[in-house]
């Protein structure tokens, strides 16, 4: 019954998840963003809100604003580090993997969704953008 | 012989095992074995399913989606581990088409009540069969009566089979066509791909009753091509308190939730909500999990044995069955004949009542259903005010036809009957 | 010494010999003891619950009611004494008022639709409370919006408890009052027969969400006096997959019927039927007959524990868990003051998301709730995302409330709060 | 598991049982009746319709039509017999017990229902004239 991919709680909530949980890194709003989305994970609430300001297909700014645990928001507040001065191209490449990376560990399938939340409303907003764009 | 096998599906050597796999067939009812020709109303369970519920409810129940910790993690990837099973099992490669419900009856009125309300007006036009059970024909009722619509029925032949000469007719300006896969009082097998494609060609969506089917044969959604599906674990081996609705996903998409509350929410505030995604939608409230459990251990039994070998062993105790029934003078078997039919043979013996045949069936230990089966506006049509049923499953046996046909011959014998 | 043990509901002793009853117990997540703090969520089951199920599907499982032969009929009895314990357990001479239905959610949305569709009408109001479950007030706003009546609520004070200064004006004009025994999230124990006899002077019927409720305190819906209540199996012992709905009789007699199909009907003809009497007529298909022999013999567990000892043994844990809770500095809990409440106890821990609270308690064994606990709305009042949620039953002890202390220090520790 | 008040089939099935349901007495329909009544057994489809002639208080005349079971025809049959010229009162003494004299044996829970259909077909007919007179 015990799990193998369990991970330590002390290895989990690293210094650095809990500095980017309490000091969130590009906090806040943009205005007239060129893509923006919000998105909850109906099952506990977790919240997030991402603003984007693009260029030539560059990542030029980005906000987000959200609550919920530590490894939501932590992720949140690392993929926006990651995205800034990245084209499109780059950011769609980004994946599951790739967050769970920035996190650095192994986490169970209940907590998947929170580290998950921020790269999917990041992949939202793009989307959105890209449909209402005239092609 | 190995010919001779495979035309039987399973062998009495397989026979014999999968038996000792079901314990209630060492009940011995008024001191008699335990013939069990019952199962179209609800199959037996293997131990497989009982001991999975046993050991969910022993080792990792916990109420499922928003637990955190370890055994909830475990419930929930169990509940939907069996969605992922359920829409293996049928054929469908996207497990959130699978909506679980208590029964086929349930899911039934979830299309009746959320598709229905949405799509019917006035006028429009339900076309439903005159082989329907109650719970494909009662939900289609009152939906006709709430919006307006009429009903329209497709005839049964003298023979038991789905009058198909005037189908054309019939869909025109139809907005939805319900019928059965198979009878559950003739055994008569529809083509139910046939069905679903005039039915999309006339522009109404197909929803079929697999109660009879999903048990007793290989079922594929796709090849089906139908629209909406819905069937009871308790019949295929399966626990009681679990069915599932299968539904095109842009459909369930597009439909408003049913039954509302924890669960099937997106946000809440006080005077308004948005709803979660298919199929949390449709699923409110804590869910079925310990039977989700069983009927993920019922599936897997089924496709060990597999299901193209129980359609060919029920067909091989059918035909024997009918022959055996052919010899006793004074009984008539209802419904079509063997090519297009399955092992769910209604009868009736002279003039004894079918109430009356199966007490006396009983007091030999052998279980056949008696009555209307949810089917009032047929057994009108046939005349008769019940039938008794014997359906066979894949854990009967030659023998247990012989036991019934004795057991016939005893209620002739007290009822006086040449 | 007696009179401590009077107070404290159920001995030292007895709680052992309880939890000798319930396998889980045994479990040990991540190495170690299982500290089951979530039964407000759903309850673990004694084994005198899993071997009825258990036994049913070994010796006598059949469908109901409709089947002649000896199996059926222990079925069918097995079935129906299931509504008497029930009934009996609810305080009701009339087992005919307890109609079973999956879960609690669904007993709230049939009264919503049967009995809400027929008598709310645009303008009337519904009132339901700031602290109820999504599974009673959705299908309220949901009634609403589609009869284009109005919902209106009753505030919660700073407190935790129901605001009842203006209830009067509140309930001028209202239909239909919906409101909690017992809060799922603050635990607030809510005056039933109070809000049940005023709801009646001003002409409502009252609906009452009893989860929380039955599972931990002595009912008697006689003495209640309210309308309709519902309650699931899954946090009393009991299995999932069922759950209850008890109306008063004159109402469920003029309702119509909600879901249609086999087993509820009176005489079915091709365009229209008759239904059954109360309660088949609320019971559509197939029921889940298993859940309901695991639900009896849940109802005799806690019967013979005594709902008074299990409601003590509870305040008892509660009183002990709030005095420890609030020597831990950082640690914020939510709901009224002890006499006001029972145990199941909502908390914050500084800046610790609940769900982050959860992992930690979990990674010590320790399996407690994080969420908004289906009470969005009364999150956004208390002003807070989410609370971490320990809800203590019969099993409980005082140990286990001392491994939540220190599994929250542990995560003080981690998230470096002093 | 075997049911100690299980009876043998051919105890139950007696030729009298066997004649009254072959050979209701007292089958039809009368014109104009004082009373009537029709219900059915809706789980199993019995049916049974009784028409009462009534004079002073004393049923001077019975008709019942029907289709069921051997046992709920024949308790049906038996019934009308039983009733002929008997008063009210009388009738409304019968009751359970004496419809499973009538019929001879101890049944099972789900036959019960087939032998007692007659006698709450006459009950309902009764209660039935009794609420439409003005009392
Ligand atoms: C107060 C309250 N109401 C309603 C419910 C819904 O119960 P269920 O999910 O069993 O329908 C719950 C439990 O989740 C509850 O605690
Ligand atoms: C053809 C058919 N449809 C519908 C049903 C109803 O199934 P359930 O009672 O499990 O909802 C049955 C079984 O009784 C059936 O045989």
């Amino acid at each position: 019954m015990t799990d193998p991919t369990f991970t330590g709680m002390d290895e989990l909530y690293r210094d650095f998840i809990l500095d980017h949980y309490r000091n969130p890194r590009n906090s806040g709003t943009l205005e007239n963003p060129d893509a923006s989305f919000e998105d909850i994970n109906p099952l506990c609430g977790d919240k997030i809100r991402m603003d984007l300001k693009l260029k030539d297909g560059v990542v030029t700014d980005v906000k987000f604003k959200g609550r919920g645990c530590a490894i939501s928001q932590a992720s949140a507040s690392l993929l926006t580090e990651q995205i800034k001065g990245k084209t499109l191209e780059e950011i769609n490449k980004i994946g599951k993997e790739d967050v769970l990376e920035n996190v650095g560990i192994n986490i169970s399938a209940a907590r998947l969704k929170c580290a998950l939340l921020g790269l999917k409303v990041l992949k939202s907003a793009l989307a959105l953008k890209y449909l209402d764009e005239p092609s | 012989m190995s010919a001779i096998l495979q035309a039987h599906g399973l062998s009495d050597a397989d026979v014999e095992r999968i038996r000792q796999d079901f314990p209630i067939l060492n009940e011995r009812p008024h001191g008699h074995k335990l013939v069990f020709l019952d199962s179209a109303a609800s199959s037996q369970k293997p131990i497989q399913v009982i001991d999975a519920m046993d050991d969910y409810y022993r080792r990792y129940h916990a109420n499922i989606h928003r637990g955190v910790y370890h055994i909830s993690e475990l419930a929930t990837e169990a509940y939907e581990e069996a969605r992922a099973s359920v829409a293996r099992f049928i054929g469908t490669p996207c497990a959130a088409e699978c909506i679980f419900v208590r029964n086929a009856t349930e899911g039934l009125n979830l299309v009746a009540y959320s598709w229905g309300r949405t799509n019917i007006k006035a006028g429009d036009a339900i076309l439903v069969t005159e082989m329907e059970h109650h719970s494909n024909l009662v939900p289609w009722q009152v939906l006709a009566q709430q919006t307006g619509a009429t009903l329209r029925f497709v005839k049964v032949t003298e023979d038991g089979r789905l009058d198909l000469r005037d189908l054309d007719a019939l869909l025109d300006g139809a907005k939805l066509f319900a019928f059965t896969a198979v009878s559950n009082t003739l055994g008569t097998i529809n083509p139910v791909k046939e069905l679903a494609a005039r039915a999309r060609a006339a522009g109404a969506i197909s929803v079929v009753d697999a109660c009879q089917a999903v048990p007793r044969m290989p079922v594929d959604v796709v090849d089906w091509g139908a629209d909406f599906i819905a069937f009871s674990a308790h019949k295929m081996l399966g626990p009681t308190g679990i069915g599932i609705l299968w539904g095109r996903k842009e459909l369930l998409d597009a439909m408003p939730p049913f039954l509302t509350g924890g669960g099937m929410i997106g946000i809440v505030e006080m005077t308004h909500s948005t709803y979660a995604d298919v199929p949390a939608r449709f699923e409110a409230g804590t869910p079925a999990i310990a039977e989700a459990v069983g009927l993920a251990a019922a599936v897997r039994y089924l496709e060990a044995v597999g299901m193209d070998r129980i359609h060919q062993y029920e067909m091989y105790l059918a035909e024997y069955a009918l022959k055996r029934l052919a010899e006793v003078p004074a009984v008539t078997v209802y419904g079509p004949s063997l090519e297009h039919r399955t092992g769910v043979i209604s009868m009736t013996v002279g003039d004894i009542h079918a109430h009356d045949l199966a007490s006396i069936l009983d007091s030999e230990g052998v279980c056949v259903r008696a009555g209307h089966h949810c089917n009032q506006p047929l057994m009108e049509k046939l005349g008769v005010p019940a039938t008794a049923r014997a359906s066979f499953y894949l854990y009967n046996t030659k023998a247990e036809v012989d036991a019934l046909i004795s057991a016939i011959e005893k209620a002739k014998r007290i009822f006086k009957i040449a």
